[in-house]
């Protein structure tokens, strides 16, 4: 998935002063996370950087018109989604509007041997891991608990706790490492160097479990990268509540780099990542990156951002939208014609309508489902409280099914409502 | 605020406005309260609860606040010690275990740690408990694992009354409160007298139906569940009495044994897993004080020993009406 | 390492040597175990249970990790979906709660929540219990804090031989396990079979002195107490079932009911809290599935609805060989 | 107990930049805590920094004496606490030999109406803020909870759950700024302006709940000092194990000032704590120092530190021992003679006999006295529960004392052993 990119030497350079280590000597400044990585301007033209511009000098038209498929489909699928829970179908939907070019872009850098953890709203990312739509949307629906298997797309589930896949990732990312070192023990031949992408948002980046991670992550060097999607917001709250300063500056605390990277650019964090991929696989991470970026809908489908957003902030954002902004740029650097966008919209319509149809194929799981999952062994108490389940269940169909006061409680509960 | 107008002596409204309304009270009685969670400010909460508060007292008492539970809890323990009220809101019930150290080692220690020098009158609100057909983490009922620890009082109000008048009187608890709100009742309506709590003490039961055959004894989200089982046992020809337990720490046992005594069965039910919840706390005290009267042992009724399902199993998952009458028809089995 | 040469087929040793053998043998069995913990490394840990391990595996087998427990378990979990299987040591049971919410909401749910896609086969050692003269947050017994959250396996074994096998047994247990070990036995002695382990099943009970008139349940530190206990009554003309519950989750309640329904009569004791404390469950569970053999209720005794108090005090908070004694004969006053 | 320094205009310079807050703009940078400020070199003479020297320009003999005076004591008490645990009447004790500069220095810097949140091993901090010596002992030798009132001391109780109290800290100087604002909203006088000074350690750095306390006391503009002693050492496990870098960079990734102090340089430390206390108090803080300094004896009296670091390592350290150094001072700059030492001597000796008294005076409290202070108002279970160990307790009284099969324990369980 990533192409080896035509590297100047100083880009491989080791850190040395960080391989010396230890108290007083680290290479990354505050100042240098202060500035954004871009790599297109709002325009959609493309600008120089001397540092990151190396790292997609192999990107080609199809690369961007493929880019600009995920970023695309990506969005037509969040329009669904809404939709499909408007119409009670689904739970609850997190929108990824205003966001497809930090994760498709950030999930491009990423190969068949690293490790994802996402958080909740990475839904461009996990189509990107090959996950088919409609089955990521079976845990959205509340029909079983997670929707892909790790085990098989590399990639973790979805983690509602805050900040909570964080420490995972950088576990993960040492054991990676100590693959390693078990097979040059064991005279083996060593593993593909391989890293680990951890995504989460500007308000978990307060999570003390995000520090620890950091700390972790430093004193094993673990090849991590730490990728924050600074949205702007954490519901209601804006980023000026969680920092002071860019989450970027953060990673010289910690003794490693940080990066900021305009995050509705998908060249310039494809990029970033790539560079920041490289550095962990090779033993030079962790690595943070601060892509930023804006929700331009709402929170989750439950949420109402007029109650704490002003629209002129939201719409100076929608004019950085970064589907425009690839439009543009395959437009005027790279001369497609609307001919390759009216196809494309042909394709996805039909993509979404099939996906549409697979949502809504499945059911829920039975519950009974749940006690073969809680522990991987056999465990007395689960199996008793499964047959109890499967026997009180029995009942009402051996009774018959008047035999069942299920449904009176909203009845005789006459003035309850739901969430 | 003309809510709070004494001349109109009770209200009718939902348990959410009762909420917001016993707050608006306990801000407008004490300028040392003041309110501090994620969203609560502008958005009014995700729930809404404090919707109004931050544009009437500013945001310096009601603090939309960084996105760490245990900064929350941990800074309005340091404000409580210069004098302050916190009153603490956690989004949802599972996002408490971020603050769960600074709960059950600081929080509910620090009276005694300081040998009585350091009150922390902080009072933590916390949305409980499930059936709202949400997403993992969102639907948890934690109360067991407050209620071990000995510093800290937990309550669950299940009615606009007892919400409306348990918050304000656990503001003024000099000690620090776990206040759980069943969330999925936030929309029951019910009568508020503004002149008068259920109780001068909330932390006691109330038998809410009289029966003179078992005790069902629940709180927050299942009373009205329990008062549809009384219900429909009643027309199978069993008188059952309904316990709202209101109080999760301490439990009102004088209460609840006084009601064993001439009953003779109880049922717990919670939504909580069975398995070490607290249930288990009530039917082993309960044996013990009423051993001679009991006719069958304590039923109890909850979660099964599963992490909290996904939305749509979880109607399987939470005791409804059958299963509490199923727990109650075994303990006249007996 | 000569230790574990299988012709010396037993072994006399204390706890604390039983444990290092017992995590020996499964680093020396295993690649894929390796150990984390504060201080665990070059000190060998702050009771030497570690010592020597780092020197003989490695650095990268035996870590000395930052001091930050939510790290600490977080980071476990994410080398276990790796493939590898890490024991954390925490280094007093009061400095849980710092990763209580990686214990609660991740370690514990992980395979459900990933319906079964990702196991986590993590070992969390807590040294447990109080009486040894300490600070503060130095003596908890947090057993009940997990017990109530599904997912998670607990044990604490009371003896040298349980200790040296329940460790391997559990390392190899594809759930994540709390282990427990009572630190104020960390010097106890007592034969180890090296070829034998005291059961197959580590989550199981056993049967340490038999009785038929009472059945006297405790785990870990209290084991040796409860046997002192079974003693004094026996003197005393009453004959005292002891059982060590080794497992606490899950809990063999099938060995307790078949001792009870023998017995008639139950005692519980645990240094935790008795509010809300692992006896509640026992008690609720028995009096259910023993109703009619009960011939009183199920009498537990353990720690006041306190913090763990200061030194100078414990011995008069810990349940002791009198207070135990005197559930004993509650008991048999019925 | 603070006297105003003689400022030059500068240093009083608002943070107009960090006045203007928001993202992007901020003073600090990692390069500016990286250098290490000190007012004397390792032989005791004086050395110029134009930032911080002014903040000690008041400083004269009498007041490096009593810092002196101060440390002096403090070694001797903890000398005289790790003889009494060896003694077994103490049951743990956490020496601060090494460290007297950096807890004298900085609690110096604050005054009256300043409040002081320690860790656990801050005895000379303690002693600075008026607690008898005697009376700070009896939670060490399990007596009590707690040895002092905060409500007296303004002065915190020890915290052993590791970062614990830096939350608290931050959330009582929040404090501090809300009598402020109520004040000027109810058009009252201001009342004094005042700051939190809270202590820490480069382990307990690692803890999440400090990193929590740094983003809360940032959103807030909080008034807080975080405090960390560097003492190179978390029991057994070296600094380099917690960072790469030094602890005094993080505070530029929160957007404010981390400033690195020689720890046992105790004008330094009070320079520096007192120009962080000065921008606390008026509003510019928060702020964060790392001491740099050494744990020169034992992590506890339960520790062997022959288990994990070189004695070289110890010399090179106790040849910066501050008492050596300040010694010198008073020596070289002030031409103090052995007189004074000597004097300080004898009424050290005799203040310590004093204090030993005190300590071996008092016993433990009755368990039922806990009962009273599990809560501040009344409970149901805690009185019952009471009532039943006050029964329990005379039940032995008047059965006679044979009754009580108490010591029984330990005798037959003749294999047990005590930690
Ligand atoms: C530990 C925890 N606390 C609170 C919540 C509730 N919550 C869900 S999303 C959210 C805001 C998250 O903001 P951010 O991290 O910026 O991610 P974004 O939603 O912007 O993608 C909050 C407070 C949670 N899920 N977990
Ligand atoms: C949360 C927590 N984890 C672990 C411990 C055990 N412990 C006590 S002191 C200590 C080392 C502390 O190191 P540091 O913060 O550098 O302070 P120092 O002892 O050097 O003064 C540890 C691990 C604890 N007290 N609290
Ligand atoms: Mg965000
Ligand atoms: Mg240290």
């Amino acid at each position: 998935m990533t192409p080896t990119p035509n590297t100047s030497p100083q880009l491989l350079d080791p850190h040395d002063a960080r391989a010396t280590a230890g108290t007083g000597a680290h290479p990354a400044t505050v100042e240098s996370a202060l500035d954004v990585v871009r790599l297109l301007d709002e325009n959609g033209q493309r600008c120089e950087n001397s540092r990151f511009g190396p790292w997609v000098e192999d990107v080609d038209v199809q690369t961007v018109q493929s880019l600009y498929r995920s970023m695309f489909r990506a969005r037509r699928l969040d329009e669904m989604c809404t939709a499909l829970q408007r119409q009670g179908q689904i739970v609850l939907w997190p929108p990824l509007r205003g966001q497809e070019a930090a994760q498709v872009g950030s999930a491009r850098a990423v190969g068949e041997h690293d490790y994802v953890f996402p958080s909740y709203r990475e839904h461009a990312v996990i189509l990107e891991r090959g996950v088919p739509a409609d089955q990521m949307m079976t845990q959205f629906r509340g029909h079983a608990a997670s929707s892909w298997k790790p085990s098989e797309t590399k990639t973790h589930i979805y983690s509602l706790v805050l900040g909570s896949q964080v420490p995972h990732a950088v576990g993960y990312a040492m054991g990676i490492t100590q693959d390693a070192t078990l097979a040059q023990l064991a005279g083996e031949s060593q593993p593909p160097e391989a890293a680990v992408l951890v995504y989460y948002g500007d308000g978990a980046s307060t999570e003390g479990e995000v520090h620890e991670s950091m700390v972790f992550a430093a004193s094993y060097d673990a090849p991590v990268v730490f990728f924050v999607q600074n949205n702007q917001w954490a519901i209601s709250v804006p980023f000026s509540t969680q920092s002071r300063v860019p989450l970027a500056t953060r990673a010289a605390g910690y003794g490693f780099e940080g990066v900021r990277v305009d995050g509705n650019d998908p060249l310039a964090v494809l990029a970033v990542t790539r560079w920041a991929v490289a550095e962990a696989r090779e033993g030079r991470g962790p690595v943070m990156i601060e892509a930023e970026t804006f929700r331009l809908g709402a929170h989750t489908t439950a949420d109402d951002p007029t109650k704490y957003r002003r629209t002129d902030e939201e719409q100076r954002w929608a004019t950085r939208d970064p589907l425009l902004r690839t439009k543009a740029l395959l437009n005027h650097e790279y001369g497609v014609d609307q001919d390759y966008f009216t196809d494309l919209e042909a394709e996805t319509d039909a993509w979404i309508k099939e996906t549409r149809a697979g949502i809504l194929d499945g059911g829920p799981q039975d519950l009974e489902q749940r006690f073969d999952v809680v522990y991987a062994a056999q465990h007395p108490l689960v199996e008793e409280e499964r047959q109890w389940y499967r026997d009180y269940q029995d009942s009402f169909l051996t009774d018959g099914a008047d035999q069942s006061l299920a449904g009176s409680d909203d009845h005789s509960v006459t003035e309850a409502g739901r969430a | 605020m003309n809510q709070l107008d004494d001349s109109e002596s009770t209200l009718r409204t939902t348990m959410a406005k009762a909420l917001n309304l016993g707050m608006r009270r306990a801000l407008t009685d004490d300028p040392k309260v003041l309110l501090m969670g994620e969203d609560i400010g502008s958005l009014g909460g995700v729930y809404r609860i404090t919707e109004g508060l931050k544009g009437d007292f500013g945001a310096h008492r009601v603090r939309d606040t960084p996105l760490g539970e245990a900064g929350i809890v941990g800074t309005a323990v340091g404000m409580a010690m210069r004098g302050y009220r916190p009153v603490c809101e956690i989004q949802f019930d599972g996002f408490t275990f971020p603050a769960f150290n600074q709960i059950t080692t600081q929080l509910a220690k620090m009276h005694a740690r300081s040998d009585g020098d350091v009150p922390v009158p902080v009072t933590i609100r916390i949305p409980s408990g499930g059936v709202i057909g949400s997403v993992e983490h969102h639907s948890e009922s934690p109360e067991a694992l407050f209620a071990h620890t000995a510093g800290l009082r937990i309550v669950m109000p299940s009615t606009p009354q007892d919400a409306y008048w348990m918050i304000q009187q656990c503001i003024s608890s000099p000690d620090p409160v776990i206040f759980l709100e069943p969330k999925r009742r936030y929309w029951l309506k019910g009568e508020v007298d503004l002149l008068r709590p259920t109780t001068e003490d909330p932390f006691t039961a109330q038998v809410v139906r009289e029966g003179d055959q078992l005790t069902l004894v629940t709180w927050g989200p299942l009373v009205p569940v329990a008062m549809a089982v009384a219900e429909a046992a009643a027309q199978d020809g069993k008188s059952v009495e309904v316990v709202d337990l209101r109080s999760l720490s301490p439990i009102d046992f004088d209460t609840l044994e006084a009601s064993v005594n001439r009953t003779g069965r109880m049922v717990v039910a919670h939504e909580a897993p069975v398995f070490g919840g607290l249930g288990a706390e009530i039917a082993a005290r309960i044996t013990d004080r009423c051993f001679y009267s009991l006719e069958a042992p304590v039923q109890r009724v909850g979660g099964y020993h599963l992490p909290y399902p996904p939305a749509g199993m979880e109607e399987n998952y939470v005791p409804d009406l059958d299963r509490i009458l199923d727990a109650v028809e075994r303990a006249f089995a007996y």
